[in-house]
């Protein structure tokens, strides 16, 4: 049987699409490759808007891309509650797209980084984690240069006091510290949610942390969780 | 009619600018002293070609503020354009 | 017409790099004088850069043969076979100059001019490694020459979703003013994709893909490498150019589209010499000529002379030989990634290369006489006086003037053995999905999608074994990295490498180019890794030093079934061994260097058939599951091997002393052909049976376990406290510079 | 006395600006026509507090021109500071 569809964007300077499509596979989905000119997701349950140098990340990251003819179908998904989930570069494009809130920034220490970190899962209630309990501790991949997350105070305080907030860093244990965060993210957020939750937008890859031969499986849940809010054929 | 605008895009006041800061810390090391509050951006120049002054710039104002900005973190001016024929 | 050059410039051809005899070759094989273009065409076909001149005669002693090889030296990269139908194309090359001069976007163009070559042959660029040195981090331009290459590198590597998987950072005073920054590729392809060069046939099209063509290194080959740096950084200012790594990755995508779709029959990238260079090249091999229209060449600024579109060095173009009928197909097939294309030309059936502009022929030579005819040279050699007494000098047997414990930490925060952590985080290592093993072990291993076969890949060289002998510099850089690559358990397959030198000119340095061949050479025939392609960089002077001969060296493994790869990170509970035979050697060692403040005496010797020996039993061990673990010996020896694998796995150990060495020697001898390895205990009869069988000396030295490092009553230190030593050793030069005045 | 500067750290005339072009390759795609020649830099805003205006300057230039800018592919210039008391 095939599974869910789930749409893979692919912007020039996409990177990760190829491994997303492969994480849909490998749980179960029915992947299905958008192209960035593309009008429409291709009939797709959800989307997913990869990571990668869209654009060379010119400017500030997603902030060609977000121009995309696909973001306007993007955009009309989001707006039926359809799920939609923005990894790294995507991310940035939600939030240039004012999709999500907030914008991602310089990491604090200037520096792309590459490394193995631990998050923790905040809230049940989105597509892509309705499987975990808030507290579960997550081992996932980060690599950027621009993903320090920050916000107006008067925005931060809304998204936090809605609980909007799907996933902080921390340490394997789930506490939270400066040591623990990659590159220096307000209030240590590695994830949020838009005000409905079906729009997530996160840094770390899970789509790269699904396969244990290349690395760690913190991701499965989250794309278990997305083929069970869009079970095949709904 | 041609017109060549300067635009000029900073982080806006609260902002932490990690750069500017990396740049404040070198100074020192590198033995000069007495600079403070350095501030990094960016300076886009382009030409555009437009009927009327007014025109371009309302064109300038547009790229500036939807393109080259982000209003959420940064803030823009445009500097004054000169001709180019 | 053609308009005659006037005797009267010929400075022109000499600061274009060309001597006197040159141009009367030039003379001679066009029957008349150049004109400006055919000039700057030669000059720079014929640099030491694109023509090998000087190294060519000794490349020929090194063997580069074998069944596995599919394509050899010669073309854009080399070829070899993985079986499962697939190949990996690999290649080395430097770009060490621009990088001296503006590290950012020197580094950053050279990881893009080394992808290119891979993209040639027709595979996928699916991995990068960076081997680098540098002067000593205490020094503030050493500092930004060193931050700014390793953020090109990644800046460049990390936008085109290249992982970027291993390499090397060495340190010393003589790469202080010639810093080396090299950078390898290694790409995939279905073994009946390989684009091989020379399937053009007259009336083909010739299609310019990519950025549009402008000032970039004009003369600039001749320049940058006929000149030394002091000279050149005045002079060379278009040489350094701003990398578009966007534009790069879109270029990725379109050649393997048109590739997948066979709608060429030919790739070409434009590296050196530009258009001059891919033309003439791609002519040649096809046993054509080629006409080309410069005026329909896009431009990226106006008025550029023939002779600058002619030789620019503009980054992301690639030439593509298109049949007629494919045309229209590849052209779309551009303009869908948004890419710049355009006909410039197309091969003729007589053997010219003709340009032409507005009509007129601005240029018109022998297509066959830029490649073929180049120059040769045997230059004089001649060994530096002062070598024997240096290896005279031998520290081993000084009195040790630190105790075993404190020179182990010592060790591990010398630069050259500290972790490279603070270098490879900064580089994405994991995108394409496909990296079972990335940087921090012995070799990076890469998986063959949907198989369980994998390419394992070390990049290595020791510039004091290579000061100190360069012929055994040469082969320890080979022996090296095919243990580092049979530590995960992979098979020697095939090398490249690259050549850093100083000025051919001189006869000390090309007798130390001719000796690293050919140690290298003996070592890949012993090690059966035959070598399909390098690059040559000489004149990395500047006025007043000169790099160390500098040849690194890098391999490709194959492992048969990488979920039988051997991690570096020691466990718990296992018997740990000694593989290989301690010698006393502490000649050019970082012991000696960093403890003893000394580099001299004589290198550590190399006894090939030991080298193949230990691979072999390393491969076997592996493959039949009897090991645990692995990690080779190198700088700093069996104690720095021990220390990083307890670091690396944060598990102690305790080992006893041999009695037949001063303890000091033991740890820190740099002797070759060793390995730690760890394994289950029930598992040391059948590690014993197979180190006999293959005759390699075998040393069951401890046991792995505890918090703590122990080496009898000599070594006693906390894991923890070690791996806060190695770990931060870098950052804390770089963060010192930062604080101090 | 301090003085608040603003320099302009643009890429040598000639030299690619890939950013410039990926923003100029852009603008039609997002409905903004008559736009070229882009080009992209840096803007940095920065105190300095020296006895006089030349001292100022002279350490400015100082740091545009050995920090901020690197001779072999950028140009700088200083823009007009003002007094900041
Ligand atoms: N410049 C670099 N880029 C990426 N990885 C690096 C770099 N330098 C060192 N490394 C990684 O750090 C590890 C240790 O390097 P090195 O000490 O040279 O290994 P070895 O001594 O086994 O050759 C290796 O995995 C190597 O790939
Ligand atoms: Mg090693």
């Amino acid at each position: 049987m095939s599974g869910s569809r789930v749409a893979v964007i692919t912007f020039p300077g996409s990177l990760d699409d190829r491994d997303a499509l492969r994480a849909v596979r490998l749980v179960g989905g029915t992947p299905v490759p958008v192209w960035h000119r593309d009008r429409d997701l291709g009939g797709a349950d959800a989307v997913i808007l990869p990571g990668g140098f869209s654009y060379g990340d010119h400017l500030r990251a997603g902030a060609i891309a977000r121009f995309a003819p696909v973001m306007v179908a993007v955009a009309d998904h989001a707006e039926r509650g359809g799920p939609v989930l923005g990894i790294c570069n995507g991310f940035q494009i939600l939030c240039e797209a004012g999709l999500l809130p907030g914008a991602l920034t310089r990491n604090a220490g200037l520096a792309f980084v590459c490394r193995r970190v631990h998050v923790r899962c905040e809230t049940s209630a989105t597509p892509f984690t309705s499987t975990l309990e808030p507290g579960e501790v997550l081992p996932v991949p980060v690599k950027h240069g621009e993903g320090r997350f920050v916000a107006d105070p008067e925005t931060l305080e809304r998204i936090e006091d809605e609980g909007r907030v799907v996933f902080r860093y921390c340490s394997p244990g789930g506490d939270l510290g400066d040591e623990w965060n990659p590159n220096g993210a307000t209030n240590h957020i590695a994830g949020i949610a838009n005000d409905r939750g079906n729009v997530v937008g996160m840094m770390p890859h899970p789509e790269h942390a699904v396969d244990p031969e290349v690395g760690p499986t913190g991701g499965q849940p989250l794309f278990e969780s997305l083929l069970q809010a869009v079970p095949a054929g709904v | 009619m041609k017109r060549r605008f300067e635009i000029v895009v900073m982080l806006k006041p609260g902002m932490a600018d990690p750069q500017g800061r990396a740049v404040e810390d070198a100074l020192p090391t590198m033995g000069w002293s007495g600079v403070t509050d350095v501030r990094t951006g960016k300076h886009v120049e382009l030409t555009v070609e437009a009927e009327s002054e007014e025109a371009a710039r309302a064109l300038v104002e547009q790229v500036a503020g939807r393109l080259l900005s982000n209003p959420v973190i940064e803030e823009y001016r445009v500097l004054a354009a000169e001709e180019v024929g | 017409m053609v308009q005659a050059h006037q005797r009267g410039d010929a400075p022109i051809h000499r600061a274009l790099g060309l001597t006197d005899e040159e141009h009367d070759r030039i003379v001679a094989a066009l029957g008349r004088e150049p004109n400006r273009a055919e000039l700057a065409m030669y000059a720079a076909m014929w640099s030491e850069h694109c023509s090998y001149k000087s190294s060519r005669v000794h490349l020929g002693e090194l063997p580069t043969d074998g069944p596995q090889v599919l394509v050899g030296p010669g073309e854009d990269s080399g070829v070899v076979d993985l079986g499962d139908g697939l190949a990996c194309a690999f290649k080395m090359e430097s770009h060490s100059h621009p990088s001296a001069i503006e590290p950012y976007q020197g580094a950053a163009t050279g990881v893009g001019g080394i992808v290119r070559d891979v993209l040639s042959m027709g595979a996928r660029p699916v991995a990068l490694l960076d081997p680098l040195r540098f002067g000593s981090l205490e020094d503030a331009r050493n500092r930004w020459l060193f931050e700014g290459v390793v953020a090109g590198i990644g800046g460049y590597g990390n936008c085109i979703g290249v992982p970027t998987v291993g390499g090397e950072v060495r340190f010393d005073p003589a790469h202080g003013p010639n810093p080396t920054v090299n950078a390898m590729c290694v790409g995939f392809v279905p073994t009946d994709r390989i684009l091989r060069s020379g399937r053009g046939r007259p009336g083909d099209v010739l299609l310019l893909i990519g950025a549009r063509t402008g000032r970039d290194g004009i003369g600039g080959v001749s320049v940058l490498a006929s000149r030394t740096l002091g000279r050149a950084s005045q002079e060379d200012r278009p040489s350094v150019q701003i990398a578009d790594p966007f534009a790069e990755k879109l270029l990725i995508e379109a050649c393997l589209e048109l590739a997948g779709r066979g709608l060429l029959a030919g790739l070409q990238d434009l590296g050196g010499a530009g258009l001059t260079c891919a033309v003439s090249e791609t002519a040649t091999v096809a046993g054509a000529g080629a006409e080309i229209d410069l005026e329909a060449v896009p431009l990226r600024e106006e008025g550029l002379e023939p002779f600058e579109i002619l030789t620019s060095e503009s980054q992301e173009r690639m030439l593509a030989v298109v049949r007629p009928g494919d045309l229209q197909a590849a052209r779309e097939a551009c303009e869908r990634w948004g890419l710049v294309s355009a006909v410039v030309g197309r091969l003729t059936s007589d053997g010219a290369l003709r340009a032409r502009s507005g009509g007129r022929v601005v240029a018109e030579v022998a297509a066959h006489s830029l490649t073929e005819e180049a120059p040769r040279y045997r230059r004089p050699m001649a060994a530096p006086p002062t070598l024997d007494e240096v290896q005279a000098d031998d520290p081993t047997f000084l009195p040790p003037p630190v105790a075993p414990g404190e020179a182990v930490l010592r060790l591990l925060a010398a630069p050259n053995v500290a972790s490279k952590r603070w270098v490879w985080e900064r580089y994405d290592s994991i995108v394409q999905g496909n990296t079972v093993a990335g940087p921090g072990g012995d070799a990076a291993v890469i998986r063959l999608e949907g198989s369980t076969r994998a390419v394992a890949l070390s990049t290595d060289g020791n510039g004091r074994y290579g000061r100190l002998d360069p012929y055994l510099g040469g082969a320890h850089a080979v022996a090296e990295s095919a243990r580092n690559v049979a530590c995960v358990g992979a098979r020697p397959l095939a090398v490249t490498n690259c050549l850093n030198f100083g000025s051919p000119e001189r006869p000390e340095v090309m007798w130390a180019f001719r000796e690293t061949v050919r140690g290298m050479g003996d070592a890949c025939r012993a090690l059966g890794a035959p070598v399909t392609g390098g690059n040559v960089s000489f004149y990395n002077e500047s006025e007043d030093s000169s790099v160390p001969p500098t040849p690194i060296v890098g391999m490709l493994g194959l492992l048969e079934d990488h979920r039988l790869r051997l991690g570096s990170a020691l466990r718990p509970g296992m018997a740990l061994y000694l593989l290989g035979e301690t010698f006393a050697e502490l000649g050019g060692s970082e012991y000696a260097e960093t403890i003893l403040g000394v580099v001299r005496g004589r290198p550590p010797g190399l006894d090939l058939r030991r080298e193949a020996a230990l691979v072999t039993l390393l491969v076997e061990a592996a493959g039949r599951k009897v090991l645990a673990g692995a990690h080779d010996c190198s700088d700093g020896g069996l104690a720095a091997a021990l220390a990083e694998t307890a670091i690396a796995g944060d598990c102690g150990f305790a080992v006893s002393l041999p009695n037949h060495l001063p303890p000091h020697v033991w740890l820190f001898s740099e002797s070759a052909s060793r390995a730690v390895v760890w394994l289950l205990r029930s598992s040391a009869t059948d590690l014993e049976t197979l180190a006999e069988a293959r005759g390699v000396p075998i040393e069951r030295i401890g046991e792995s376990g505890g918090p703590r490092m122990v080496v009898g009553d000599e070594v006693d230190i906390a894991v923890t406290e070690a791996a806060a030593v190695y770990e931060d050793a870098i950052p804390r030069l770089l963060r010192s510079g930062r604080s101090a005045g």
